[in-house]
């Protein structure tokens, strides 16, 4: 027996959805999508556990990360009730949930908590950086007000933290998941996991289910490859990958801003372009509002592409300022940013949109186990 | 002779001016009729009858369409009180003194004389051209000289001009010469003291819904043309289906196509479909008794006198009733047909084959006739319908005074309502005139 | 009487016949020779016409629907698994 | 016997001629006996025919005309009224249909063609000599009607037919007007309200001298026929004379030592023996429940109009006829029926809305604060077949929709839950479950074969049930107050059923003869019916089905007379054994019992038949006939068309 | 050729027959129509009267469930016939020369398919 609760479709609404309870259950939605199959039925069911709110039903879903946000149900929706909105927004509640700060949640409730957090970082990050003396060792002119060895050590905490609370939100969603489907670790769970992981990989490599939500829209279907919202979505999700592993070089190899022909900055460059590409697009959907899913644009999606816009902007303003040796003050203002950036990004990383980077992989591979 | 005729109608002062002679029009008119007022019966296509008259049967009680209506249209040919118009539209409407409504008629060429024409059809089978019969929603073809459809009152002839082919053939082979291509269209001017508007609804056009591909693929078809073909006058020998003329033993009904869906712009129920539906389901259930008939509705609309009772009968006959609404539709190589939608019952994705797919199509205001008021508006709704000012009191009256709405013109609603709502604008014009005089 | 027997030629005096009827006329009469020649020997279904004449199955039902209301065609039985009926030239 | 019979032969173009041939046909008629002239014709329905026709029968003193030409269903008229034109009755005219019934159905066999049409054609004339001339009868009609029922619905054809120029009788059993109207708060999306709109129609009767209206009265003897029927009507002492002042009502009503439970109110509080008229309800003058009152006098001394001497009246009145428009009840759920009777905190729909007017700004019942409301949908409706009503009530998932709207709009801190099976706000109505849905209430779907339980644990309620819009997941909620949603049932009026004896379908309501052909008229003539008495309806719909039943009854006796068309049966007393059996036939009560010089024997009452004639085979003694269908007639017809 | 009278009704089935007629829908000449306002007046023994007379079969066109006259027509009608087929046996006559069908205002397809199979069988019996 399951007790319906239905001040928690208060709390849902807070994170953005509002017009959900306007459904009819005709189903269309779920039908419409390219994406549902037969032992995965979303969005109405997800809909309907958000009306009765079935929070548990919800946290447990992995149907929730298996759905791209093409929008077809929302824009076919006969009732207007937006079910591809809800799942975006429900998804939000997810990582609110299953992230056990708090954190989280109240930046996705209260956008001035939002933004007020992120100037905060980026004062405190400003801070930190510039009231550290400069470092005369490395010659390079780019570290002459922040030190390199200081942003290294720095990079490591924010990371390390980043990596816990990840840590710590994937544990929860594993819980709530397996319980429902009843992961038992046997001998026969490694080779499904092997299985799991290898479709889970092609899956974030290609993003083919993502190509199937577009092939059949009646917008995107007309639009050229390039333009279609899985392949930007695969530029900046690469991009971001991308990038992330040449820092990574750059931390551990302890060289960066040197000559753009190193490997870690050739792989820097093109990541960088990918990531710029698609952020630039998606940021002109939102603002156009082509589709339902466009419209329906919230504070933390505004932040999350902005950020991503601006990293890589000032990066390549950087790498250009370094080419031409460009030893001014607007350069090492824009590095300042560029960092700030940068670690709020990553500082932010499980306590945002951005978790999905993380917690989807996890759904798709608990789905294929 | 003719001269004479027309002045006459020229000068004619009519107490009541009804616009529209579906079976809303006719009953407001053949009561007032019998309460001793002139009416002015005026309709825009070649017949008079509207939609029911196209029908097969007609539920919850399955009597036949034509049985009900034709006494009705013919009752409202013969009464001396009412002048019919057809092929006649309203070009506008103005009070002039204070309780009169001056109104402009165009009356379109038949280029047949109506009290001459036999009803033969030699001139049918003497016409060369071909055209497709929108009497029976495009399934076939007709000619260009052509009678609308076989219990079509008048039963009278007429040419579409625009597909003629001006070969003079039907005027040879008419025995009784009443073919007349020198007609011209004529303005004519009457006085009224009092107009109802009738004028019905218009069908959803389901091209709009991309998903279902009507229009594309052939064997999707409107409830209205699924009508046709139950009908005694039907279009082909049999129900047949129209991408190769296979009966077909897998039926789907897909409820709610243009109705209840705000993407569609009518976010209201169209009061009849799941009933029509449900009906139709139960005459190919009889015609075609190897046939499987699946329906795909939200709710079952089910609320009126017996209707409940019809829709359970449906249920015993073996009507399957699946809850979820089709989202779309794909064709197959061999015309067969693939509906996709969620089973609420189970909450699963599932695809269904069928091949006949049948749209339950909705019903749309029809508010064209605005237009003709000049100087005072003919308020509508936010749905486009006739605005009712006094609902709940009486539900005839409009935004103007003397002027009355009967039928769908103002909601969906099927024919038992229909005509109460008649009856109603009735009494309120019958009042109304009381009060003038 | 005679006066009216010529309204035709006043008529055409001022309009002429849309170039797409005379298109429609043409392409029912070859569809209709077409399936006349096909049916000359026995009673097919539409399909089988269909098949004989290279029309495209839809226009093939629709036209010899259309010939079955003028008058043209009949019926003459449904074929062993009672899907498709056969229709024979109506003979004059 | 006609004795000079004339016929005409239509080419109809070549119609006919082309597969009858018209010249073997006139050669094969003319020798008939009593044929005195043959005659083909082009077309003749044609203005030149039809003036040679009238001047034959002047001319050629003509007793009888056949025109042998299309279906009598298109010119029968035609030719009837040329026949009237030239002074001869039109029943003496006879058509016969050689068009469609010959030419045509044998188009391909012209010999077989001319064969039939022959011997139609004689048959034809069989017919005209055993014509008879027929007088359509003319009764005169009191244009007087009596509605039965003053809620909406009857208010509104009374007004209707007083501003056509009827005479009303407005009978009301209640004491007050306005029905179950008043009792329900607001009744629309806009706003309206039920005692308002009582109001505004109450007015209007009062305004309308044309309009009799009758409180506290019952129908208790009919006799007569449409346009004469002749009504004893009671009028139940109301003991109060005059018109109270508001502050005398009330100090009589305080004094009253009796209470009752309310029915205006469903029975959620009391009231006394001495009535006061709630809001809406007309006229605003109390009155003095009969089967409460003690009549211990305490209320004369607070109200000088009080009048405990008053005792029931009987006034006769002559109508033409009647538009019962009687009613519904709200359905009564069964003790135990969703723990209705059993739980303190189950009500129906209807004590709700008035629980809602009782309310101002917090929703409160027995003391208890409301907030989370379960309605369970569908009692009393669609039930199984043996256990009740099968049909839908219409108007309750609209109604229930609306009402969680304004119960959320007015007491703001309330959720919804509605049990139902599958909503049903068919039209327009379904703004209202949009707007129900949009505001977040919670709508749970169930099947007659899972319906809701209800459970008591502790002081909490709980509501469970398998939900199919969530694939038949169990699913529970805590509820405080537990709303049925019940159905309409006709309001019970058994002395009345008695005296009209209009016939009820399976579900208890009134039945109209027709739906579609004729919605509002019952088997009986003169009798018609309106609003929810014949099924459930809303107030929209009432109202549109009671200014049709005033539009039809008025047309048909504005004229001050009615015209019955003389195709009717008729009863040859000296065969007649009096068995019963045509009366029992007869679908619309128009044969009677009397007595010829002492023998008993049916009487045909004329005004009601109907012509068709169902009396006439179950005669044992042949003792009764259908005009214009005699034996003589049909049985020559035979005989000519049997010739070989 | 056997001859059959038909027993129409002036609004339901007679309608029908005019359509067959229309539509040029053929059937044997030797049918005849007469027409009555409503199938339960049909005496029997004016069914009678025509098997007497020479007619080899008779055809009631009934109004089923339109008749404008209300419910009870049909059972009426059926009585009709369970009356004229007891008289019919008493005279040696065989049931199947009786046949009714339910016939709407538009059935004028189902009324020639009627018809011709009831020629068909006449003609077979009288072989």
């Amino acid at each position: 027996m399951t007790q319906i609760q239905p001040e928690l479709t208060e709390d849902i609404k807070k994170y953005g959805a509002f017009d959900f309870t306007a459904c009819y259950n005709c189903g269309n939605c779920t039908a419409v999508c390219n994406l549902t199959e037969k032992n995965s039925n979303f969005p109405r069911m997800m809909v309907r556990y958000s009306m009765l709110g079935l929070k548990e039903e919800i946290l447990s879903s992995k149907e929730l990360w298996m759905c791209y946000a093409c929008g077809e149900c929302s824009d076919t929706c006969p009732r207007e009730a937006g079910p591809g909105v809800l799942m975006s927004n429900l998804r939000r509640y997810a990582i609110a949930n299953y992230e056990k700060t708090g954190l989280t949640r109240l930046m996705f409730k209260n956008n001035p908590f939002f933004i007020a957090i992120t100037l905060i970082l980026a004062v405190v990050l400003a801070f930190f950086l510039l009231t550290i003396k400069p470092d005369t060792e490395v010659a390079r002119w780019l570290f002459r007000y922040v030190p390199y060895e200081v942003l290294h050590s720095f990079g490591m905490g924010a990371f390390a933290l980043m990596g816990l609370s990840a840590f710590v939100g994937v544990v929860v969603m594993w819980r709530h998941i397996g319980k429902e489907k009843k992961i038992a670790f046997t001998g026969e769970f490694f080779k499904k996991a092997v299985n799991a992981a290898k479709k889970v990989i092609g899956e974030v490599a290609t993003l083919k289910r993502y190509q199937n939500c577009d092939s059949d829209s009646s917008i995107w279907s007309k639009k050229a490859v390039w333009l279609r919202p899985w392949f930007v979505h695969w530029t900046i999700m690469w991009g971001f990958i991308g990038l992330l592993v040449a820092t990574t070089l750059d931390f551990i190899f302890k060289d960066p801003a040197t000559t753009i022909w190193w490997p870690s900055r050739i792989l820097g460059t093109i990541a960088g372009i990918l990531m710029v590409y698609g952020s630039t697009v998606a940021l002109n959907y939102r603002f156009r509002k082509i589709t339902k899913t466009y419209a329906n644009t919230l504070m933390a999606d505004w932040m999350f592409l902005g950020f991503l816009w601006l990293a890589g902007i000032t990066g390549f303003w950087l790498e250009i300022a370094v080419a031409m040796g460009a030893d001014l003050f607007i350069n090492h203002v824009v590095l300042m940013i560029h960092i700030i950036i940068s670690m709020e990004l990553v500082i932010l990383f499980a306590f945002s949109k951005f978790a999905h980077a993380f917690y989807r992989p996890l759904a798709l591979f608990m789905h294929n186990l | 002779m003719e001269i004479q005729q027309e002045t006459c109608i020229n000068e004619s002062l009519y107490d009541v001016l009804v616009i529209g002679a579906g079976i809303a029009g006719e009953e407001s008119a053949l009561k007032l009729a019998d309460m001793g007022y002139r009416v002015l019966l005026v309709e825009k296509e070649p017949s008079i009858g509207g939609k029911m008259i196209l029908l097969s049967k007609v539920f919850p009680t399955l009597d036949c369409a034509a049985c009900i209506t034709t006494p009705k249209v013919s009752e409202t040919a013969r009464h001396p009180n009412i002048t019919i118009l057809t092929l006649t539209e309203v070009e506008e409407i103005v009070r002039d003194t204070k309780n009169r409504f001056s109104v402009t008629l165009k009356k379109k060429p038949r280029y047949v004389v109506e009290k001459d024409c036999t009803g033969c059809q030699e001139c049918e089978k003497a016409c060369p051209a071909i055209v497709n019969d929108q009497f029976q929603f495009n399934l076939t073809a007709r000619k260009a000289v052509y009678i609308p459809f076989t219990i079509a009152n008048p039963r009278v002839a007429l040419i579409d001009i625009d597909n003629c082919l001006l070969c003079g053939a039907c005027e040879k082979a008419c025995p009784s010469n009443c073919i007349d291509f020198t007609q011209k269209e004529e303005q004519l001017k009457i006085t009224a003291k009092s107009v109802i508007v009738s004028t019905g609804f218009k069908l959803f056009d389901p091209i709009q819904i991309e998903r279902y591909g009507f229009g594309r693929y052939k064997n999707v078809i409107t409830s209205m043309q699924m009508e046709r073909q139950l009908a005694p006058t039907r279009p082909f020998n049999n129900i047949l289906r129209p991408s190769d003329g296979k009966v077909p033993d897998k039926i789907a009904y897909v409820f709610c196509a243009g109705s209840r869906d705000h993407t569609v712009g009518n976010p209201i129920c169209s009061q009849v479909c799941c009933m029509y539906s449900t009906k139709q389901a139960q005459l190919l259930m009889g015609a075609l008794p190897m046939a499987d008939v699946s329906l795909y509705y939200i709710n079952i609309r089910a609320f009126g006198k017996g209707f409940d009772e019809f829709y359970e009968q449906a249920k015993d006959m073996g009507a399957k009733y699946v809850k979820g609404k089709i989202a779309s539709i794909t064709e197959k190589e061999n015309g067969n047909l693939i509906l996709r939608y969620e089973d609420i019952a189970t909450g699963k994705v599932t695809e269904k084959e069928h091949d006949l797919v049948v749209l339950s199509v909705g019903i749309l205001a029809n508010p064209g006739i605005t237009r003709v008021f000049k100087k005072e508006r003919l308020e509508t709704d936010a749905l486009n319908y006739i605005r009712q000012t006094d609902l709940l009191q009486s539900p005839a009256i409009t935004s103007i005074e003397g002027v009355f709405a009967a039928g769908t013109a103002t909601a969906p609603m099927d024919i038992p309502d229909t005509i109460m709502s008649a009856g109603a604008a009735a009494t309120e014009t019958s009042s109304y005139l009381a009060r003038l005089s | 009487m005679e006066a009216k027997q010529k309204t035709i030629d006043i008529i055409k005096q001022t309009r002429k016949a849309a170039p797409e009827a005379f298109e429609a006329r043409k392409l029912y009469l070859k569809m209709r020779k077409a399936i006349a020649e096909a049916l000359k020997d026995e009673p097919k279904t539409i399909p089988q016409v269909a098949e004989a004449t290279n029309i495209p199955i839809g226009e093939a039902t629709y036209y010899m629907m259309a010939m079955l209301k003028f008058g043209e065609l009949s019926v003459n039985g449904i074929d062993d698994m009672d899907e498709y009926y056969f229709y024979e030239l109506k003979k004059a | 016997m006609k004795k000079k019979i004339g016929v005409y032969v239509c080419h109809c173009g070549g119609n006919i001629s082309d597969h009858v041939d018209i010249e073997k046909v006139k050669a094969a008629v003319r020798d008939e006996a009593d044929v005195y002239l043959v005659k083909n014709t082009l077309f003749a329905c044609a203005d030149s025919s039809q003036k040679e026709i009238g001047s034959d029968i002047e001319n050629e003193h003509l007793d009888a005309i056949v025109v042998a030409s299309c279906s009598p269903k298109l010119h029968l008229n035609t030719f009837r009224g040329v026949a009237q034109r030239a002074g001869l009755n039109p029943y003496n005219y006879v058509q016969v249909n050689i068009r469609e019934q010959s030419s045509w159905a044998h188009s391909d066999n012209k010999t077989g063609a001319t064969e039939k049409a022959i011997l139609l054609v004689k048959a034809g004339i069989a017919k005209a000599k055993e014509s008879e001339a027929l007088q359509s009868l003319k009764i005169p009609a009191a244009n007087v009607v009596a509605v039965i029922g003053a809620g909406v619905g009857g208010m509104k054809t009374a007004i209707g037919l007083a501003d056509m120029g009827t005479e009303v009788y407005l009978i009301e059993k209640d004491f007050f007007v306005g029905g179950r109207t008043p009792q329900w708060g607001t009744v629309s999306p806009n706003g309206d309200e039920g005692a308002i709109l009582t109001e505004k129609l109450y007015k209007e009767v009062v305004r309308r001298p044309n309009i009799t209206l009758f409180t506290g009265a019952e129908l208790v003897e009919k006799s007569g026929s449409i346009g004469n029927f002749d009504l004893k009507i009671a009028l139940r002492p109301r003991f109060v004379s005059g018109n109270p002042s508001t502050e005398a009502m009330q100090r009589a009503a305080e004094a009253c030592p009796v209470a009752v439970k309310d029915d205006f109110n469903f029975g959620l509080t009391n009231r006394r023996a001495f009535m006061l008229p709630a809001q809406g309800q007309f006229p605003q003058v109390p009155a003095i429940d009969q089967s409460a009152c003690t009549r211990c006098g305490e209320c004369t001394a607070a109200c000088h109009e009080v009048d405990l001497t008053q005792e029931v009246q009987t006034i006769t009145l002559h109508v033409g006829a009647f538009v019962v428009n009687t009613g519904f009840d709200p359905y009564q759920p069964a003790q135990g029926e969703y723990g209705y009777g059993e739980l303190d905190n189950v009500i129906t729909l209807p004590q709700f809305r008035r629980l809602m007017e009782m309310n101002e700004s917090e929703l409160v019942f027995n003391g208890k604060k409301i907030k989370k409301i379960a309605y369970i949908y569908c009692v009393g409706s669609r039930q199984d077949d043996d256990e009740g009503n099968t049909y839908c009530s219409r108007y309750c998932c609209t109604a229930t929709s609306l009402t969680a709207v304004l119960a959320k709009k007015k007491f703001g801190n309330i959720i919804n839950f509605h049990f139902n099976r599958g909503i049903r706000t068919y039209g327009k109505h379904e703004l209202v479950y949009e707007a129900a849905s949009k505001q977040g209430d919670i709508f749970l779907q169930f099947s007659l074969k899972s319906i809701p339980q209800i459970e008591k644990r502790g002081n909490k309620t709980y509501v469970k049930v398998k939900d199919i819009l969530t694939a038949g997941k169990e699913l529970e909620t805590e509820a405080d107050l537990i709303v049925l949603v019940t159905g309409m049932v006709p309001r019970k009026n058994e002395l009345l059923a008695q005296q009209l004896k209009i016939p009820t379908g399976r579900d208890h309501f009134f039945n109209e003869i027709h739906m579609k052909l004729r919605p509002v008229e019952t088997v009986i003539d003169g009798v018609l019916i309106a609003g929810t008495c014949q099924s459930p309806k809303n107030i929209l719909e009432t109202v549109n089905s009671s200014m049709a039943a005033a539009a039809k009854i008025n047309s048909v006796l504005t004229k001050g007379e009615l015209s019955l068309e003389p195709t009717l049966a008729k009863v040859n007393p000296a065969a007649c054994d009096w068995c019963d059996n045509c009366s029992k036939a007869c679908p619309f009560d128009a044969i009677l019992q009397t007595e010829i010089n002492g023998k008993k024997v049916a009487r045909v009452n004329e005004s009601n038949c109907k012509g068709c004639g169902m009396c006439t085979p179950v005669c044992p003694t042949d003792a009764i006939d259908l005009a214009g269908y005699t034996n003589a007639q049909v049985e020559s017809m035979i005989d000519a068309l049997a010739e070989a | 050729m056997p001859k059959i009278l038909v027993f129409s009704t002036e609004k339901i089935s007679d309608p029908a027959i005019d359509l067959a007629g229309l539509l040029k829908k053929h059937y044997p000449y030797t049918v005849y129509t007469i027409s009555v306002p409503c199938s339960s007046c049909i005496k029997p023994r004016w069914i009678m009267h025509a098997y007497e007379k020479g007619f080899d079969g008779v055809f009631i066109a009934a109004d089923g469930s339109d008749c404008s006259y209300g419910e009870s027509c049909s059972d009426r009608t059926a009585e009709v016939v369970a009356t004229t087929h007891r008289l019919m046996k008493e005279k040696g006559l065989k049931p199947s020369q009786l046949k009714m069908a339910a016939i709407c205002s538009v059935c004028a397809e189902p009324f020639v398919k009627h018809i011709t199979s009831f020629m068909k069988d006449l003609s077979q019996k009288e072989n």
